[in-house]
């Protein structure tokens, strides 16, 4: 089972001097960053229903990874999935009113922050039962070979969906059929309040990938540019026929696991040592060393992104509430 | 019907399949042996050989996962027609079946459809105990998003089946281990049963019995008994639970103002209840007695052959009921 | 109640489980962050630092295994209680509860008990949306083998949780989000209340009104309001479904003649047409109108908080009901 | 994860000269076979409801497993449970007495033969539903861990059902509570029609066990002695306190899946090839190259068996029916 399991290490000459991944990669994570500010602070106002569960730290995984997908490829993501929405290209003001419940939402504010989707962006939907979105890609990847497509499908899961039943039979199944599926573990050493280490034997989850015969490869989560080159080698796999691979990419929730979570589960010390790795400030670094782009340049975009979502959302906030009549469509 | 042809329950869900298949290339099959096997009750049998692997896809035993990705294939432009073996299996993928193929459309506010018909078999009648005879059409039906079809018959097993690939929501439809091999009249020339419409199987104008699946020809078989006693039964076959045609039962029960309903489902919190309800509100000053109910014992189905008879629906207790609903002592 | 003592729903149910661990060890909990974070909704706070993390385990995301897990201890020996977070994410391990934990006594003939509670919370109004505020109780009550509690106050919750823990049977216990810091009277003294009694929350003459869980508070809302209008409802809280008391719910109506039923499940096909079927069936002459049902719209629980409240059951539904159920214009 | 997959060797001195162990092996053996074939017998007749499951072939699984498991040890079992049980000790009256659903079977003919369950023997039940089994051992470990009784729980599955979510569920519960249970996967190449090798991409399904860190064991399912050694080491590890083991036990079952199975999936020349190498002819030939047992003995024990499961049955077949009274009751 050896050489099924992989540790990404990154090439010297990764994005060496592509200006444009850099910026595109910058402008992402900040997007991402400054949205989920933007929910806490909504959510804190009493604007949003159910619960919150934030994407800040991770935001070098969907990042990275959506890098290589296209429009028409299918995700489908979880929960905490605003941030790879809004990497596979989701509109923030759309996102915005669906958090709002919104008649403007993606989901005319019925399905709220736990069940983002969009159909031209191939966003097949978030879930709220942990696990369960890992079968639906299987099968959207089932549609791409069948229909010889080119398209692939690829799904976002925390590593704690790992311990899921439907975990187990989707990626069987993908390995029997061969199905052109990238699975993303996002490691963020909690499952809720509880540390993934109590609730596995595993010391690098993509064993369990390895298990059903699927490479898969272990790659920082908290590095744009690895993340994008690892799951790169996936993609590719997928597109040209290989079968599926398991990508287990290792990260943090700086964050509690939702909105009002006291985060008596880890330590103080714990967090700010992620903090100083987290992958906005990193990136930050690798962007000034490699000369990618240049201080004035970050901060530009960055300030740029901020002001719009600040636009964006109150311009979210001012849309209208969906018409009673939409209790009723929709069903069938 | 313009041909007289006879064939069973089995081959007209089969022939369903093929004539839907070859119709459109979306439709794909999922299922445990559904392949070079043909299925254990021989439903899918020939088809691999016709459409080849890409479309008849034996999985491995894990419900949740191809279920889910019938789901999944749904929403990406298939029309996959999933088969769980026994309907009490579907109890291992429920939250594939009622919170995601169920809620999907809704969810996203209508972005997704999920045309996927799960295909099932419920029912008891050869001793095979609790995990293999349950009759669970009510669960499906309690949970909004989801059209539940159970045909009694070859007719309309085919023509529902091909409606039901032809919806663009999520379909259960459940079949009966003891019809499979239960013969009638099939057109050869294509047809289509639209979803919602109950069928009256008996005319009759005293009592109104409402059942579907196999109990339909219990039902049956009651109303000639009772004819021997003078009384004209009408039966009407729901043949689905969601869309519920509840229009035709009330309008025979305006004609016999009784109303007994005759389900293979456990008594207590059966869709028995449902209909009784919904008639008592809605037709409350039509009825001359209460509307009784003929269900299952409320206990787990046993292995012995006596007990399980004793213990689910029999003609004699559709009789009875009947004769009650005419205050007839029984 | 002998000693005035206002506590929350949620720590009566803290206190019923801490009170049956000290009283019997074979008592133990299972489930996801129940141990050191005391359960998301808090209610096992305390209980690992006091009886350790041999009798209070935080078991990995795996509904499934740690349910069959319960009922494997159960039938050896232990009495499990298994939090299932939430009655939603009782779907993905619906095979262990309804096919193993429910028939297990009946198919091993009475060799084997399943002493076993699962608790778990349902409901909506918090905006939780499709998948986080179901009202799935109807499932349970529907297949033999389980008992159905589903407690609408503190003290209920207390008395019910722990007689439910010495049930020798499965127990399916489902608490309400809404309820967890609704406050109560809880007597400090030991209590048990007995499964299969129904309370009347509110006495009345004019129309009885049943219900459940947090829809109970719903009801006498609306009796508040109908009373203002020279209206007297009775309220029951049936506080079990199975075993059901429906024998106060039929004195009742030979007192009011008039009966609505209210609860936050869908209505459709919902437990609430089992007891209007029951009463029709068994009190039919004793009804002076239809037997009425205020329930959740047959559809997917949306997002938006508005949509959500109109879709759920109001207590201006209820009055509307109780209203018609009396023929008086609405 | 190497080490955690093994392939257990038969040692030359394996049961060298040990009568006894002998003596009870080709009795279980032959009791399970003569058991399985007289139930063939009756179902052709008529006498039984539902489907039967035959174990014929696996015999030496059952009985190899089961001489290292004490009276009040815990077991699972499938709805081709009869082989185990009867290795486990159930009294052969009582099983063919439940497989035609009469008063005296043990679950007093309401459970019939996927059910099959006995209290005293630690039989905690057989399954309908695949997998289910798994995670009920799992508990009933649990238990005697609790209560530190020094018992053990062993579970009893098929090939197929290593691609249920309740048996990953079950194997990394059982693993990181470090609980004493021992999963024997009997693989017998096929579940129902559907050969396993397409259903999996795994060769062993021992790696399945590893992939959360669980000693895993390939053993010859047919050779009786290897089958008892390797789940000694297993049941020794779980009774000492060291955790679980799987046991993968290669084997075959040589009639169809169940009764009237045309068995068009496999070749005559498949079946043909097992049957030479099936467990009791197979053990039969050490027994006399060993000098175990000789001709005789052999012939004595194998005729007796065989006289006594005839009588065994007819008295089955006279038993009462169950009352109709007994709908009712052990339903809570
Ligand atoms: C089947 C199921 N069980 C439990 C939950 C409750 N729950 C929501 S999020 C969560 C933790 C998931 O952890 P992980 O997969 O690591 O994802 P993360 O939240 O860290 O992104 C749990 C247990 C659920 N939603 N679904
Ligand atoms: C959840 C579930 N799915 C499908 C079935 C139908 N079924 C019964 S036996 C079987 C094959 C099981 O194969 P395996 O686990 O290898 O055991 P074997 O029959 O070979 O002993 C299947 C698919 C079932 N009983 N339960
Ligand atoms: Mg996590
Ligand atoms: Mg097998």
């Amino acid at each position: 089972m050896g050489q099924l399991l992989q540790f990404f290490e990154l090439g010297e000459q990764t994005w060496h001097g592509d200006q444009r991944k850099a910026e595109e990669a910058w402008r992402t994570m900040n997007l991402i960053r400054a949205f989920e500010e933007k929910c806490i602070e909504l959510y804190k106002q009493g604007l949003m229903g159910g619960s919150l569960h934030s994407y800040i730290g991770q935001e070098a995984v969907a990042t990275g990874v959506c890098m290589n997908l296209n429009t028409d490829d299918y995700i489908t993501i979880s929960y905490r999935g605003r941030g790879q929405a809004i990497a596979k290209g989701a509109d923030p003001y759309k996102l915005f009113a669906e958090m709002l419940g919104r008649k403007d939402g993606y989901c005319k504010g019925k399905g709220g922050p736990m069940h983002i989707a969009c159909r031209e962006l191939g966003i097949l939907g978030a879930n709220g039962i942990v696990g369960a979105g890992i079968p639906i890609a299987v099968g959207a990847a089932l549609t791409a070979k069948n229909k010889k497509t080119g398209q692939i499908a690829l799904t976002f899961f925390g590593d704690g969906a790992t311990n899921q039943g439907a975990f187990h039979e989707a990626l069987n199944l993908a390995a029997v059929l061969k199905l052109p599926v990238v699975f993303v573990c996002e490691n963020n050493l909690y499952a809720e309040m509880t540390p993934i280490k109590h609730s596995t034997l595993n010391e690098d989850l993509a064993e369990r990938g390895a298990a059903y015969r699927i490479p898969s490869i272990v790659v920082d989560g908290n590095d744009v540019r690895a993340v994008h080159e690892a799951t790169k080698t996936a993609v590719d796999r997928a597109r040209s026929g290989e079968g599926p691979t398991l990508i287990e990419a290792k990260t943090y929730r700086l964050v509690g696991h939702m909105f009002g979570d006291p985060e008596t589960y880890r330590t103080k010390e714990e967090v700010a040592e992620w903090r100083q790795k987290e992958p906005i400030k990193r990136f930050r670094q690798v962007c000034l060393d490699e000369k990618l782009l240049d201080e004035d340049r970050l901060d530009e975009i960055q300030n740029q992104i901020y002001k719009e979502i600040d636009t964006v959302a109150k311009r979210a906030m001012e849309a209208d509430q969906p018409g009673m009549e939409e209790i009723f469509t929709d069903v069938y | 019907m313009s041909t007289k042809r006879v064939i069973t329950y089995a081959e007209a869900i089969n022939e369903a399949l093929r004539e839907e298949m070859k119709a459109d290339p979306n439709v794909i099959l999922l299922g445990e042996d559904i392949g070079a096997y043909g299925g254990v009750f021989k439903v899918t049998k020939g088809l691999l050989d016709e459409f080849g692997s890409d479309r008849v896809i034996d999985t491995p035993i894990s419900e949740t996962g191809f279920t889910g990705a019938g789901i999944g294939a749904a929403m990406t432009g298939m029309k996959p027609v999933v088969e769980i073996m026994w309907v009490d299996f579907t109890l291992v993928a429920m939250d594939q079946i009622l919170n995601q193929a169920a809620k999907m459309t809704y969810m996203s506010g209508g972005q997704t459809k999920v045309p996927l018909v799960i295909r099932t078999q419920g029912g008891g009648g050869r001793g095979n105990a609790a995990q293999h005879s349950q009759s669970l059409e009510t669960m499906f039906a309690h949970v909004p998003g989801l059209k539940v079809v159970v045909p009694s018959t070859p007719y309309d097993a085919k023509g529902l089946l091909k409606s039901s690939i032809r919806e663009e929501c999520p379909v259960i439809f459940i079949e009966h281990k003891m019809l499979y091999n239960q013969k009638g009249e099939v057109p050869s020339e294509e047809y289509f049963i639209p979803l919602g419409q109950a069928d009256i199987k008996r005319e009759g104008k005293d009592v109104t019995i409402v059942s579907l699946s196999r109990m339909v020809h219990f039902c049956l078989d009651a109303a000639r008994e009772l004819q021997n006693e003078g009384i004209e039964a009408e039966v009407i076959d729901l043949r689905t639970l969601v869309p519920l045609d509840l229009e035709l039962v009330k309008k025979s029960v305006q004609k016999t103002h009784r109303l007994v309903i005759v389900h293979e489902a456990t008594r207590s919190y059966g869709w028995g209840a449902e209909v009784a309800a919904r008639i008592q509100e809605e037709a409350f000053d039509e009825l001359d007695a209460p509307v009784l109910r003929v269900g299952a014992e409320d206990v787990p189905i046993p292995y012995n052959l006596n007990l399980e008879k004793e213990m689910l629906p029999q003609v004699r207790d559709i009789v009875d009921a009947a004769r009650n609903a005419l205050y007839l002592s029984v």
